[in-house]
């Protein structure tokens, strides 16, 4: 399974360069990330808040482990713009996969 | 004589015969006991203005403070604002009306002569400022009946998201009938205690404004900061609710003002005119000022602005010229940006939504200077033989009377609630949120 | 002569030629011939009131409604609303406005006499209920137009997430045209059936809500229940929505029920603050109901609780004085509030919104009491000759005509639409939500 | 007397004593010198009116506007829709007022005679289109205020989501300077070109919507496509939203339109009723050609539809008749509908609220089809000597004025804008939305 | 932990039979999905855009080994309608799982 | 990678003791959450919704294996309250990581 946090922005480009190479399905969530991109300062009637989350989108994407290293290249090709907040990358093991229309499992689940 | 009367908005709200009975009084028109004339025109124009005001209250100041919670508070805001207006309107004509304005001579109530509306029918008439020229009382009623609405509401501003909600709707009957009725009668009619001083309070700036600011204050101070307060982010949960809400109180108000004249005649066109441009001058002002301090211009600070200007020409709007307007609106909101994002902050209390930051400070500054825009030389309707000082001193004494009664009175019936049913929740339903804890549902859902 | 005519709303709806024509009936004003008099202060009114009619429906009924259901449908009861308005506005006067109110004598329709408005200019003039006034007939058919778009709108409340767009629409066009007109006539016109009955209806209880409340009924009997219907959470996908609708209509009503006067008079004056009253009582008795019966007032009830005392003040607010009023209102959320909360729990029939719950059975609680409170020995207008037995006889009968009436032709109509159109989409579409299916865009995004 | 007035709304704007200079000209109305009434009926309808168009403006347009952009712009529009009408407010009394309507005879200008409203009192009166009727002039002025305060918050539409908020507000203080005051007085005042040409602009087609909508092309082709477009899902972020403030523009319009008659009066009425007709007829067309075209209607056609009704019967709703309104609202329907899905499309331009398509489009049509529907023998009210002919020739003259006047001015301001202030924000400022940028806050908060 | 992607409207359906099955708790994410199953259009004033991602909900659920197929079983039969964008289900491995309320860990914080 | 559910209020203390520790980035999400600590039921005109889920928020954080027993610790210790529904901590294995910025690698991307 390979997680990713990208720049919201670059969703549509990313999907579809996954696409490209033959990826077929993802999860995709709206999260807030915390890292080196610093979030913004809003000021309230003189109360002021630092909000250090800034949005990113998070892809969640099971491919064989054959296809794994072009999905990890495809997202760092297009998502990167070199700037502080291109996001990460992160690769884990998945154990079985099944599809839930078919039963069809692991591989062919994908 | 309109100009002699003019202080007041409302100040003649006896209905026909009622003034038979005051016709001694030095300050009530002189009706031609023949041919006194209801011009439907004035009757189109106050009904319009009844139900602005009702506008303003719900959905207006709902909105208005509901966008500035969190969203798990957003409905005990609605809920809130909702139901105490219902509950005025019906203590109103139960027994509201009749101590404010019940025909009684002291200074202080107006006794019990009009319990139930009783003897009021269609047909009965109360005065105008022009001599001459009367409205059905049920439509002086009803417009007077939604500044008792709406009054109460203004307070729970300060003690949003950790208020027990039957604990306010117990503060907000014991306190119309404690704190503004009586303080209406002082100023609105003509036996009040304020009204025979001569201050000049042509909408409601003491009575709505400052009063319901000072016991937000005494409100605040008595229940205690939110849990968190300073250290979790507090922002508004949805800025487009207050923007909303704020333009529904700039066109509400409209009624509310210039409904005040009682007539759709010229000196309510001054008081509309006036309405728009201290408002306007005002939110650009609170604008102006975020620019140059921080660089950005929030639309929360030219919403407060709106309001503040708002509040600021309540009680000026019949008596003070377009420039004086503006030159009033801007130095409203110097007042209140100053008071919110300095003196709160120093004093670190918790009024959550700034109800005296805008509308005491506001209002105070209004009233005061109300007293100094009216004079002829600086544009306002007062001739010759009005002096500035004298007003400003008048304008000074109202203030403090209001600030004194109301702040007193509001304290006691603060403790006695605390006492009886408790003014807080626990802090887990703090926490959960008073939609789910006090009201059984949520404001959103997917 | 005001008091006797007080009886319906818009009874008079004839231009002064055909008022003369008319001249024989003896329940029609004496008009002065020489003289009838345009008040400018009226004409004010009216169109003040009128496009407060227009608000009531877009945005406040869409609103209320659309808050209520899930998110995916919201753009489907926004667009049911408004497109039901436009089309019934422009069916208004193509021949609308010619079969309810186009001069015909017979109790049923109003003839084809002003179809496309022919003859109507900006001097035609409509008279009102006191001989010798007259307001512009194009006001009154713009103000009686906002009636006639409104009330199909509150019937797809009881078939919201699951109705085909175009059977909604093609459903309305046929509605309006058999049920709305004929009985709008039978109640306001001079010739009509009701009318010449005695019953009351000072703003259109019967016609617009029993009226619309029966058709929901039938409605949402002929659809059926919406999939997963008790099985899934379908909670209101936005309370603010709902109270801001609410309060919109609210607001609104002063136009629908004081401008049924017709004229900015005392009467009117009355009906507004009739209308402010039963309103305030009912809401606090429907939050009072809950929290005495779960210990949390929610703002769905308080909503609830207004509409329904909006609803129930709707024939009485001409007649009633205000304590009755305040007894209406509370009567009327007892009978709502047991009706939604056990009746139709029992019999799990699947009215979305309830429309029935509060339209129907608020209007009929209002329509019957209207009998009882406008009884001057319980403070209302009626005389000494009132014999409050009777009255309420003649209300129970135009309750009953209409519900048959509504009932049985809008039973046809659906059964039509369904053998054409069909009134339902698919299960996947539902599932879908309907913004997407039916409209092709989503309401909110992220 | 009204009819040959009645061409233009607001055409006579002076004060009393400014009308009696005036009195040698030919098309002032006669006022009898001795005693020109002040109608209550009339005062209140104005004071109305213009609270309704404050309401038009904010929340209205700002909601119909913000509810279209992506939710990280959407505070972004609040605030230019709110502090352009404040901007603007101020402006007028200083001397915006004046150089309009200041008693000027020069055919572009109205001079500097009532700089600061000075000479104005709440006695001072205006006249209105039928002899011997006046107006407050503070009202008069009020109501034509905050015409120049909703018309520069149209053209924002065209480049929102990318342009600098600074640069916003001082292209508009310019831009109502040079082009909307002296159009403004060219078309309404007595001794204005267009005016004095016998164009027939009942409420500001031209001023207005034609003006705003030119500019507004102008605009986006200077400043340029936002990143993204064409590429990225741009979607409305609140179809909700939208809906709401095309719902409450159609509201205040009545003030717009039928306020602009001056007077409660039969010729109001009929303003009224086309104001109702003109926009149902559009709102259907527009969603009956989505149906036709892709089996879908939209909750943003139907909005469209509306406000595109809405612009197309302003400049006709005093002089047509029903049924021509709704023709006019239809087939300007048909021209923004092509114009905004095909000719926008092909140009690839990015005028990202369409104020072109619909304002500026739609303002054209309903200019040229004045000329064609006012004939009697159409429904309108012009008599026998009227040549349809005749009468489109000068509206197209007028609209052509505009065109260039608007076109050429704007353009260089915007010019002059860019290279001071700067026109638009950095395109990381873009990608991260105005509202965080620019104001430092967020809209909404979980 | 069992990774799954479902329908939104079988939520409390699936909901209620891992309960039935044992299962005490899980996290609930409302995402976008991505797959087979294509979105819809949207058109604004002429601008036709595809939504390409459909909603989903995802579930998180850590069980013991135990349970674990019992929870793939339950998941599928229920959120099974047999039409394209029925879901997924993925297994991964945990490590360690601990209850921040007492301290227990692995089996004993499920 | 760490995963997490909290109360949400406990997000910014939380947060804190992270970076105090050296934590230097994680992803957020607003989640649902189903356990022991039970919803809350609404009421809508008598007809009775038992809402079965509680607001919290979701945290992932991938650490160095050095560090992530102190970020087990850090989260345990700022989001006890002691009452029923403080949360859970698991742990899952991380096969790489990866900086789309840079093309850092495992422990340097982190
Ligand atoms: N250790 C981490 N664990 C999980 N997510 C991380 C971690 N570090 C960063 N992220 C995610 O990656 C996003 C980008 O990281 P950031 O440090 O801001 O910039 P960069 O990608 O340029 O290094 C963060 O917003 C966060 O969502
Ligand atoms: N390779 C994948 N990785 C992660 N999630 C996936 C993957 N494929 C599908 N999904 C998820 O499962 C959902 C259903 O998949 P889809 O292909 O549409 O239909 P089906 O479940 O019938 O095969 C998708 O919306 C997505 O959330
Ligand atoms: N088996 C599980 N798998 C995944 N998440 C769980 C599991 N059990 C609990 N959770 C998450 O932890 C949160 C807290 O659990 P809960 O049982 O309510 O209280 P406590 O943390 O006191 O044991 C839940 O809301 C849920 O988000």
């Amino acid at each position: 399974m390979i997680i990713a946090a990208i720049k919201p922005y670059k969703l549509d480009e990313v999907r579809e360069a996954l696409t490209a190479i033959g990826v077929q399905g993802m999860m995709v969530t709206e999260i807030k990330g915390f890292g080196m991109q610093s979030g913004h300062t809003e000021i309230y009637r003189g109360a002021e808040y630092a909000v250090n989350f800034v949005p990113k989108m998070r892809l969640e994407i099971v491919v064989t482990d054959a296809l794994a290293d072009a999905v990890v290249e495809a997202i760092t090709k297009t998502a990167r713009t070199g700037k502080i907040g291109d996001g990460k990358i992160f690769v884990l093991n998945v154990e079985s996969a099944l599809r839930v229309r078919t039963g069809d499992v692991d591989d062919d689940a994908l | 004589m309109l100009k002699k009367l003019g202080l007041s908005a409302a100040a003649i709200m006896a209905a026909l015969p009622a003034l038979a009975q005051t016709a001694t009084d030095a300050t009530a028109p002189v009706v031609e006991a023949a041919a006194p004339v209801m011009d439907k025109g004035d009757v189109a124009w106050m009904m319009t203005s009844t139900a602005l005001v009702l506008f303003m209250t719900i959905p207006g100041l709902a909105l208005f403070y509901g966008g500035l919670v969190r969203s798990k508070n957003m409905l005990s805001i609605l809920m809130q604002t909702t139901l105490i207006a219902c509950m005025v309107m019906v203590i109103w004509v139960l027994y509201g009306y009749s101590v404010t304005f019940g025909g009684g001579t002291s200074p202080y109530w107006g006794g019990f002569g009009k319990l139930f509306l009783s003897g009021v029918t269609a047909d009965s008439m109360s005065a105008t400022f022009s001599a001459g020229y009367v409205i059905p009382e049920y439509v002086f009623i009803a417009f007077q009946m939604t500044f008792a609405a709406i009054t109460p509401g203004l307070i729970i501003g300060a003690f949003a998201e950790r208020v027990k909600f039957t604990a306010v709707l117990a503060f907000c009957a014991l306190w119309v009938t404690f704190v503004y009725f009586p303080i209406a009668h002082m100023v609105w009619d003509a036996s009040g205690l304020l009204f025979v001083m001569g201050a000049i309070d042509f909408a409601g700036g003491t009575v709505v404004h400052i009063n319901a600011g000072i016991a937000a204050l005494v409100g605040c101070l008595v229940i205690g900061k939110r849990v968190g307060y300073g250290k979790e982010n507090m922002a508004p949960h949805s800025m487009v609710m207050t923007m909303i809400g704020a333009s529904m109180l700039w066109f509400g108000w409209f009624g509310f003002n210039v409904g005040s004249n009682l007539e759709a005649n010229g000196g309510a066109t001054l008081a509309m005119i006036n309405t728009f441009v201290a408002t306007a001058a005002a939110t650009l002002a609170w604008s102006l000022l975020e620019g140059i301090q921080r660089g950005k211009a929030s639309m929360l600070g030219a919403a407060s602005g709106m309001v503040a200007g708002l509040v600021a020409i309540t009680p000026a709007c019949g008596t003070v010229g377009p420039m004086g307007a503006i030159a009033l609106g801007v130095i409203a909101v110097l007042g209140c940006y100053f008071f919110v994002t300095v003196v709160k902050n120093k004093f670190q209390y918790d009024d959550s939504l700034d109800v005296f930051g805008i509308h005491g400070v506001g209002g105070i500054i209004g009233a005061v200077l109300t007293g100094v825009f009216s004079a002829g030389s600086l544009g306002g309707v007062k001739g010759d033989d009005y002096s500035i000082g004298a007003q400003v001193w008048i304008q000074i004494e109202a203030v403090a009377i209001t600030l004194v009664w109301s702040g007193v009175i509001s304290f006691i019936i603060y403790k006695l609630i605390d006492m009886t049913i408790g003014l807080r929740v626990d802090a887990d339903t703090e926490r959960q949120g008073l939609d789910l804890a006090s009201h059984g549902e949520a404001a959103y859902h997917g």
